[in-house]
């Protein structure tokens, strides 16, 4: 696929995390090419989502190395790393509650310049309406693409579960990072707004984000993603193409189930 | 109020009324030092009605709650001037005066100031009075007594910031300038359950006498203390005006305190006075005397004299009546209607109250003299005199002589 | 009557002030923050030791304040705001940096409690307990008004400086760092995930929040000539608190109404039962009783405040071409209904 | 060292207080500024008792009953209302500090605002080991032992404390599984109210005389401790009320007594900043994160 | 390997005991505001899978908390067998035997794994030892958590945790609110598989699914609900068949 095998954006090597003595992550190598789409399934508590709070930074890992784009950024805080382009969505949705689904992603698109306390104060006021209105037509049009568009003015604590998936997902199309760790985005969404996700992924891809996405519905998986990574017991399994990876013994004994092998 | 308005069987026709306000903590922790103020300025007005009020008009005590805070005070205050246009402010106490002083000054209201600190000992504000001794004339009588009575060696022990910071350095120096030395010094935080190691401390340093202001708990805890360290013996304990209070005196336990303690309290009336007084002040509130009310009394009946004399409520008026009705020379009286009588014929009075004479000097504070008191030790906390300090013997001691 | 109304008003405006500030770390970050007061303590205090003469003239005490620098009222009043803001920073940093909630709170109540015992037991400092005090008039040198016209001049001050803390923290508070500050309160994990740095964010509403703390106090201690640590107290904090709470947290004008009825209204309540305030003994308890049962009165009619804290509302109905296409899937409620019931549904999400 | 056995007997208070007190936080995940105001009641309650009658378990009883009554008042009439309408933490803290106003001033109307005094128990001193008691220490340091080791063994042992930590997580889902959660937060409410009231008549027999604030002004020493300790954990709040007690009473001997308090808050801040979830939390949770 | 029957009492076994039909009439709930269900009407019967369809916030688990207690309603009633049990409180009618797995906090995330599981049984003396066993061995992943918080579960361990709590009991009702999200295809498998055995022994389930293919597939009865009122019904596989239907919320696959 690749002939100059450019330097991979994201490299993980040796990541290790356990909880006294739960292996939760133990010895994880894989890594992530720029504009790939790559899956990462698993059975429940194979350590995906530990994964995901290790790279973004909410976890500490025990042991390993994180390069991203070049940096090692293990061990550093969330939003140093976010700001190095590295965003992810929760797999229990966490909205800012007691602000409006409109607030939620205005959050979300990163304030031009730094957000200080004196900025506030000498930005002439035509500069920050210019700058509010242009992003909140970004946040309208999200929020109209993922169906929240009638409901942008009300808290985000009222939305049912498969709105605060969706809101999840927006809030990661506005950030427009540079790989995004995307944990079960549709789980409990509408197969119909599955649908309309799997084509905001595609957007993300194309506008240059390259994407990691953990999803127990494999079909897709299948259509989306360009290589699957299978993480058993807090190591990796297996990495391949989905139809390849079918067939393998490991993963049709720890994760697909005999129906899932049929 | 509900006084009655009636003398010698009569009603008395009042033209009017004019208010005193009567200010300082009601509420909050520091609610035991300011409601004997409004206690005794009401125990006054009875009285004072009773005997035809002030200029023919009745006077009503408003009662201002401070809360302790020189903020809340300002406010309250100015709430009350602009509401009741008062004749005088009996109070407040020290914490909130530097709130209040701006605006009575301002207003040019007469204050009946019931604060200790010395801070005022050179007082110039013309419509500030202060009607209890300072605490500093306390702290003089406190040295020179011990040094009288032989003990050379004083330890120290205070609760709260404020009795320690207004008592300390008085006593300190008066104490070494009659020839003591102060070997110990501890202030401590007031209502905790044990102060042992404080009181063990004051144990080893050996004092002959210990010169003290305690709150009722604390001095409770204190005291058990000592009693559990086996040296309730060790030394003997001067108190201040304060340690006299029946709350105090029955926290420590009547009979202790009658064996180890004595305090000072402002001289002793006219026995006929201070039984009117108490009677009064039990009629009016219900309860027994309790510290702190007799200076809001006298400085009440000495404005209210003073307003008689100078047949005026205007302050500057007033102000120039002050010294006529309260400082020798004159004809001693000792309640508001004798002096009436007598200022209606002309005479000169030296009003002297239930805190002692009220006479005061030219930073219009009171000087007086002390008395020596110990508790009786009966159930009820009451206490006796057993020796007096006269105001020639204050000014001996502070110039260093016995 | 006029005096009054007067002396009202400015107290008024200076617990506007202070409330606004008490609304940044309280309604903006979302910290219980029971030092608040100690901050405007320490404005009151660092004014009055600036403006003040070194020495006091009473030469019983010979009254000395640490500073005494006789300093002119405006920069008096700008240093004491920096005083406050590094006051809370301090503090702050140790007690934001790994602590929550109501630790935080309990923390913050320790330290001011601390600040008090120092203060008021050390008498070479900060005058003890007796205070700092003795202060002449500000600007009424260069003035020469008299009590009465001097007495305008300053509710004039004070509500022009009312004026531009309420211009200055609407401003901050729409602004991405305002948005970021209540992203931080709402979740602190979403708020890290998306590039906020936690702790130095909630330290710089915290620091705001004293500083404009210590600018009313130093107004007050200015207005008052006065201060002492009897001055400030948890019953001061918790009277702007329920000021904040009555008004609606982080509602800038909410707040301000709030500290209005908490400060001059309640008190109104006790003027309706004369018979029962006016008694010595019990009157004041009563009155006591009666202000802080109108607080939670006002909270069961208004659990939420008077006013809301404002969300960020579209009120577009969105071009034609983004009217759903599909309306059976939209997720427009069954009937209106856009703005939602606070505090009447049923689940609020919590933080797992 | 006699300072550490006054030390001993101060924790013992500061303990059982401070138990109820994290008890009643940890189930119902609200502050209580009025904590104080339930120690206040129980030792007024003594107090008028102590006046027909010097029978110790009498006025204990006594202080126990109004504690619990008001703490079960205070959930009923203030509490429950508010938090069924998910009033934030803020408006429960203004609420609560507005019952502690409240029952301050109503207790002031009735007792007046200055000290009542109240003796209780004996004082004859014994020596035990390099301490020394007065008969009326041990019984509160027996008391103290008593009836801590009691509620853990409520809490631990039987389906009350399981159901309690459950309605603290989740009231809702509480209910579904069947707990009655109303029931369950009115009695944790009765309890904190008994030890508190408890506590609060131990504490009065100690100071010997008391005004409507003798609670009040325990609020944060037992705030501190119940931090320190880890704030929920049972254990955690006697080490921390014994860490608080022992270290006001020694740090006496060393520094100015007036920052006695002080210095209480000093280790508090100093555990925070190494532990931020208090001593014990951090030992036993060690292993997990 | 699968369990053995998931009904507890000896007796019931095999033999399918009907017991009382779920019925609810023009329930009407919502939040306080405008309310989010409209005058819905379902019926679960015993022994049967009755599912619920329909797009996000159409108002599924709002109407599944109307039914349990967990909201109050404003109009309608919900009958169990012949008793009305519109707006009984939650802890009475799990005793009347409702079993409800909600969708969103469902453990309790500071008590550790058993006694998650232990709540399940609270109504009952005793701890359910057995059963937790029962239900461990067709979790294995709970059975090595037991001792942990459920906080540090993952997220598809939670949900198992969530079902096996509600199925602690012996309910004559079990409500599930979207079962199998986020759980692995094995899993999912399994999951449904305990499902369809659960009704087969006789009580009536209720299930709201995004996995409508499937709870269509298995469902003898479905509701499809949308904007918070009914749309349509029918036995499960026939609504299957429905373009329409498949158009607006299943998509075309
Ligand atoms: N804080 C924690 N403490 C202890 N164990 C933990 C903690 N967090 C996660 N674990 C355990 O680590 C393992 C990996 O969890 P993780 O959430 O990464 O799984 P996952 O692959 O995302 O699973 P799922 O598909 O169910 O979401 C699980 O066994 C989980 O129980
Ligand atoms: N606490 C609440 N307060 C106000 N409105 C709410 C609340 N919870 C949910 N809603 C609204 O009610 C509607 C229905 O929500 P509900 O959770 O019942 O949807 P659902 O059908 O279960 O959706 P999903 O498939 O996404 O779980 C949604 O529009 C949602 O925004
Ligand atoms: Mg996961
Ligand atoms: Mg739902």
């Amino acid at each position: 696929m690749h002939d100059g095998a450019p330097a991979p954006l994201l490299e993980v090597r040796g990541l290790r995390k356990h909880f006294g003595g739960v292996k939760a992550v133990d010895g994880c190598d894989f890594e992530v090419r720029a504009g790939e789409m790559v899956g990462l399934i698993g059975p429940n508590g194979a350590g995906k989502s530990t994964v995901v709070e290790l790279l973004s930074g909410l976890l500490k890992p025990d042991a390993g190395t994180v390069l991203f784009d070049g940096r090692a950024i293990q061990g550093l805080p969330p939003h140093r790393i976010f700001a190095a382009g590295l965003s992810r969505c929760f797999q229990l949705a966490k909205p800012w509650p007691r602000l409006s689904v409109l607030e939620n992603l205005l959050i979300a698109i990163p304030p031009e310049g730094k957000d200080t306390i004196w900025r506030a104060l000498l930005t002439p006021p035509s500069r920050v309406r210019a700058a509010e209105r242009a992003a909140r037509d970004r946040a309208l049009a999200i929020a109209e693409q993922y169906r929240l568009y009638p409901l942008r003015n009300d808290y985000a604590y009222t939305l049912s579960g498969g709105q605060r998936r969706l809101l999840e997902f927006a809030r990661i199309a506005l950030t427009r990072p540079k790989l995004a760790l995307l944990d079960e985005p549709m789980a409990g969404v509408n197969p119909v707004l599955q649908v309309e996700i799997e084509r905001g992924i595609r957007n993300l891809v194309e506008d240059g984000t390259t994407v990691l996405l953990i999803e127990h519905n494999l079909g897709f998986v299948e259509r989306i993603c360009d290589r699957v990574i299978v993480m058993v017991e807090g190591r990796v399994a297996a990495t391949g193409s989905l139809a390849e990876l079918r067939d393998n013994p490991i993963v049709q004994d720890a994760y697909l189930g005999v129906v899932g092998a049929a | 109020g509900a006084y009655g308005a009636t003398s010698h069987g009569r009603r008395v026709d009042f033209s009017g009324t004019v208010h005193f306000t009567a200010m300082g903590p009601l509420t909050g922790s520091y609610a035991a030092l300011g409601i004997p103020i409004v206690q005794g300025t009401e125990t006054a007005a009875y009285l004072i009605n009773k005997a035809g009020g002030i200029l023919g008009k009745k006077l009503v005590v408003d009662p201002v709650d401070t809360k302790g805070d020189p903020a809340d005070a300002a406010t309250a205050l100015a709430e009350e001037v602009a509401l009741n246009h008062p004749a005088a402010i009996i109070g407040p106490i020290t914490l909130e005066i530097h709130g209040v002083e701006p605006i009575f000054t301002r207003d040019k209201i007469l204050d009946g100031w019931n604060g200790g600190t010395p801070a005022f000992d050179h007082n110039t504000n013309k419509y500030l009075w202060r009607c209890n001794p300072s605490d500093s004339q306390q702290g003089v009588a406190m040295a020179g007594y011990a040094m009288l009575k032989g003990y050379k060696r004083a330890a120290m022990l205070f609760t709260s910031a404020a009795a320690s910071q207004s008592f300390e350095p008085l006593i300190r120096s008066s104490y070494a300038r009659l020839g003591g030395k102060i070997v110990a010094t501890k202030s401590i935080q007031a209502g905790l359950p044990s102060y042992s190691s404080t009181v063990e401390a004051i144990v080893k340093a050996h004092p002959q006498v210990v010169f003290t202001q305690l709150t009722p708990p604390t001095a409770s805890a204190v005291f058990k203390n000592l009693e559990s360290l086996g040296a309730l013996n060790a030394f003997r304990w001067v108190g201040t005006t304060f340690m006299a209070g029946t709350t105090v005196v029955r926290a420590i336990g009547p009979s202790v305190s009658k064996a180890h303690m004595v305090s000072f309290i402002g001289s002793t009336a006219l026995s006929g006075a201070a039984t009117l007084f108490r009677s009064t002040y039990r009629k009016v509130n219900h309860h027994a005397v309790e510290s702190g009310a007799n200076f809001a009394y006298d400085c009440t009946i000495d404005f209210a004299l003073a307003m008689a004399k100078a047949k005026s409520f205007t302050s500057t008026k007033v102000i120039k009546a002050i010294d006529q009705v309260s400082n020798p020379p004159g004809i001693t009286v000792t309640t508001y209607a004798q002096g009436l009588k007598l200022l209606k014929k002309g005479k000169k009075i030296n009003y002297t109250g239930v805190s002692g004479p009220m006479n005061f000097n030219r930073f219009h504070n009171v000087i007086g003299g002390w008395s020596v008191v110990r508790a009786k030790g009966t159930a009820k906390g009451l206490v006796s005199v057993i020796q007096t300090i006269s105001p020639t013997q204050i000014t001996k001691f502070i110039s260093g002589k016995l | 009557m006029i005096q009054y109304t007067v002396t009202v008003c400015t107290v008024g405006a200076i617990t506007a002030i202070l409330v606004l500030g008490v609304n940044v770390s309280w309604g903006w970050v979302g910290q219980i923050d029971l030092a608040y007061y100690a901050y405007v303590a320490i404005g009151a205090y660092a004014a009055m030791v600036l403006e003040l003469p070194r020495a006091h003239p009473s030469p019983t005490t010979p009254n000395s304040y640490i500073l005494g620098l006789h300093w002119p009222f405006i920069p008096s009043v700008l240093v004491a705001t920096a005083v406050g803001a590094a006051a809370a920073l301090v503090v702050g940093t140790i007690a934001l940096r790994r602590l929550r909630g109501d630790y935080i709170a309990i923390i913050t109540a320790c330290t001011a409690l601390m600040l008090t015992a120092v203060t008021s037991v050390d008498n070479h400092l900060l005058g003890g307990y007796i205070g700092v005090y003795g202060l002449a008039e500000p600007l009424n040198t260069a003035l020469h008004l008299g009590p009465t016209g001097y007495s305008y001049f300053y509710l004039g001050l004070c509500i022009f400086c009312l004026l531009l803390a309420y211009l200055v923290l609407e401003r901050i508070y729409k602004s991405p760092f305002g948005r970021s500050l209540r992203a931080v309160r709402e979740n602190d994990t979403a708020a890290a995930a998306f590039g906020r740095n936690l702790f130095w964010l909630r330290l710089r509403g915290y620091a705001l929040g004293g500083a404009v703390g210590a600018f009313g106090g130093a107004l007050f201690a200015n207005y008052l000539l006065a201060w002492n640590p009897a001055s400030w107290s948890l019953t001061e904090v918790t009277l702007l608190i329920a000021g904040v709470v009555v008004g609606g947290q982080a509602n800038s004008r909410g707040v301000i109404i709030g500290s209005v009825l908490i400060e001059s209204a309640l008190p109104q309540i006790s003027q309706l039962f004369p018979l029962l305030t006016s008694n010595s003994t019990i009157g004041p308890s009563i009155a006591s009783i009666l202000g802080a049962g109108g607080i939670i009165v006002m909270l069961r009619f208004r659990p939420g405040g008077i006013l809301r804290e404002r969300r960020a509302i579209d009120r577009t109905g969105g071009p034609e071409s983004l009217v759903p296409h599909v309306p059976a899937v939209s997720f427009a409620r069954p009937t209106t209904a856009t703005g939602v019931a606070v505090g009447t549904s049923s689940e609020v999400e919590r933080d797992a | 060292m006699l300072g550490v056995g006054f030390g001993l007997v101060t924790a013992s208070i500061v303990a059982l207080s401070t138990v109820a007190m994290s008890l009643q936080f940890s189930v119902t995940r609200t502050i209580n500024f009025a904590h104080g105001e339930l120690m206040t009641v129980g030792a007024y309650a003594a107090y008028v008792v102590a006046k027909s009658t010097s029978d110790l378990p009498l006025q204990a009883l006594a202080a126990m009953a109004a504690g619990a009554v008001l703490g079960w008042v205070l959930n009923v009439a203030l509490f429950q209302p508010f938090v069924r309408r998910h009033a934030t933490k803020l408006v429960i803290f203004v609420l609560s500090v507005a019952a502690s106003f409240i029952i301050q001033n109503v207790l002031e109307i009735g007792f007046g605002g200055s000290y009542v005094d109240y003796q209780a128990g004996s004082t004859n001193a014994y020596n035990v080991g390099p301490f020394q008691w007065t008969e009326m220490d041990i019984v509160t340091m027996v008391v103290a032992v008593v009836v801590l080791v009691g509620l853990h063994l409520t809490i631990r042992r039987t389906k009350f404390g399981k159901a309690q930590r459950a309605v603290a997580d989740d009231v809702l889902l509480a209910r579904t599984t069947g707990v009655g959660a109303q029931r369950i937060i009115a009695l944790t409410w009765i309890l904190d109210g008994a030890i508190a009231g408890l506590a609060g008549m131990l504490l009065a027999a100690q100071v010997g005389s008391f005004t409507p604030t003798l609670g009040f002004g325990y609020l944060l020493v037992i705030f501190s401790a119940a931090i320190v300790g880890g704030i929920g954990q049972m254990y955690g709040a006697m080490l921390g009320a014994l860490v608080i007690g022992l270290v006001m009473e020694v740090s006496a001997v060393y520094i100015n007594p007036s920052y006695k308090e002080s210095m209480a808050f000093l280790i508090l801040v100093a555990v925070l900043l190494f532990r931020p979830q208090g001593i014990v939390t951090a030992l036993s949770e060690s292993n997990v994160q | 390997m699968p369990p053995e029957s998931l009904r507890g009492s000896p007796g019931s076994n095999g033999s399918v005991a009907s017991g009382p039909t779920l019925t609810v009439e023009n329930l009407t709930v919502g939040y306080g505001g405008t309310p989010v269900v409209q005058e819905v009407s379902i019926r679960a019967k015993p022994g049967e899978l009755t599912a619920i369809v329909g797009p996000n916030g159409a108002g599924k688990s709002t109407l599944l908390k109307g039914i349990v207690g967990v909201l109050r309603t404003t109009g309608g009633r919900v009958l169990l067998g012949a008793d009305d049990i519109t707006n009984v409180v939650p802890e009475s009618l799990v005793r009347r035997g409702i079993s409800y797995v909600p969708q969103l906090s469902n453990v309790f995330p500071s008590l550790s794994v058993r006694e998650n599981l232990e709540m399940g049984w609270y109504i009952h003396h005793g701890d359910g030892r057995e059963r937790i066993d029962q239900l461990c061995s067709m979790f294995p992943d709970l059975r090595s958590s037991l001792r942990r918080p459920a906080r540090t579960l993952s997220g598809g361990q939670r949900m198992m945790l969530a079902l096996a709590r509600g199925l602690m009991l012996d309910p004559q009702v079990l409500v599930l609110d979207e079962p199998t999200a986020g759980l692995a295809p094995k899993v999912v498998d399994e999951v449904w598989g305990h499902v369809l055995e659960i009704k087969a022994a006789g009580p009536a389930v209720l299930v709201v699914e995004q996995n409508t293919r499937r709870s269509l597939g298995d469902a003898n009865w479905a509701y499809v609900l949308t904007n918070g009122r009914n749309n349509l019904e029918g036995p499960g596989p026939e609504l299957l068949e429905d373009k329409d239907l498949i158009q607006l919320y299943i998509g075309g696959g």
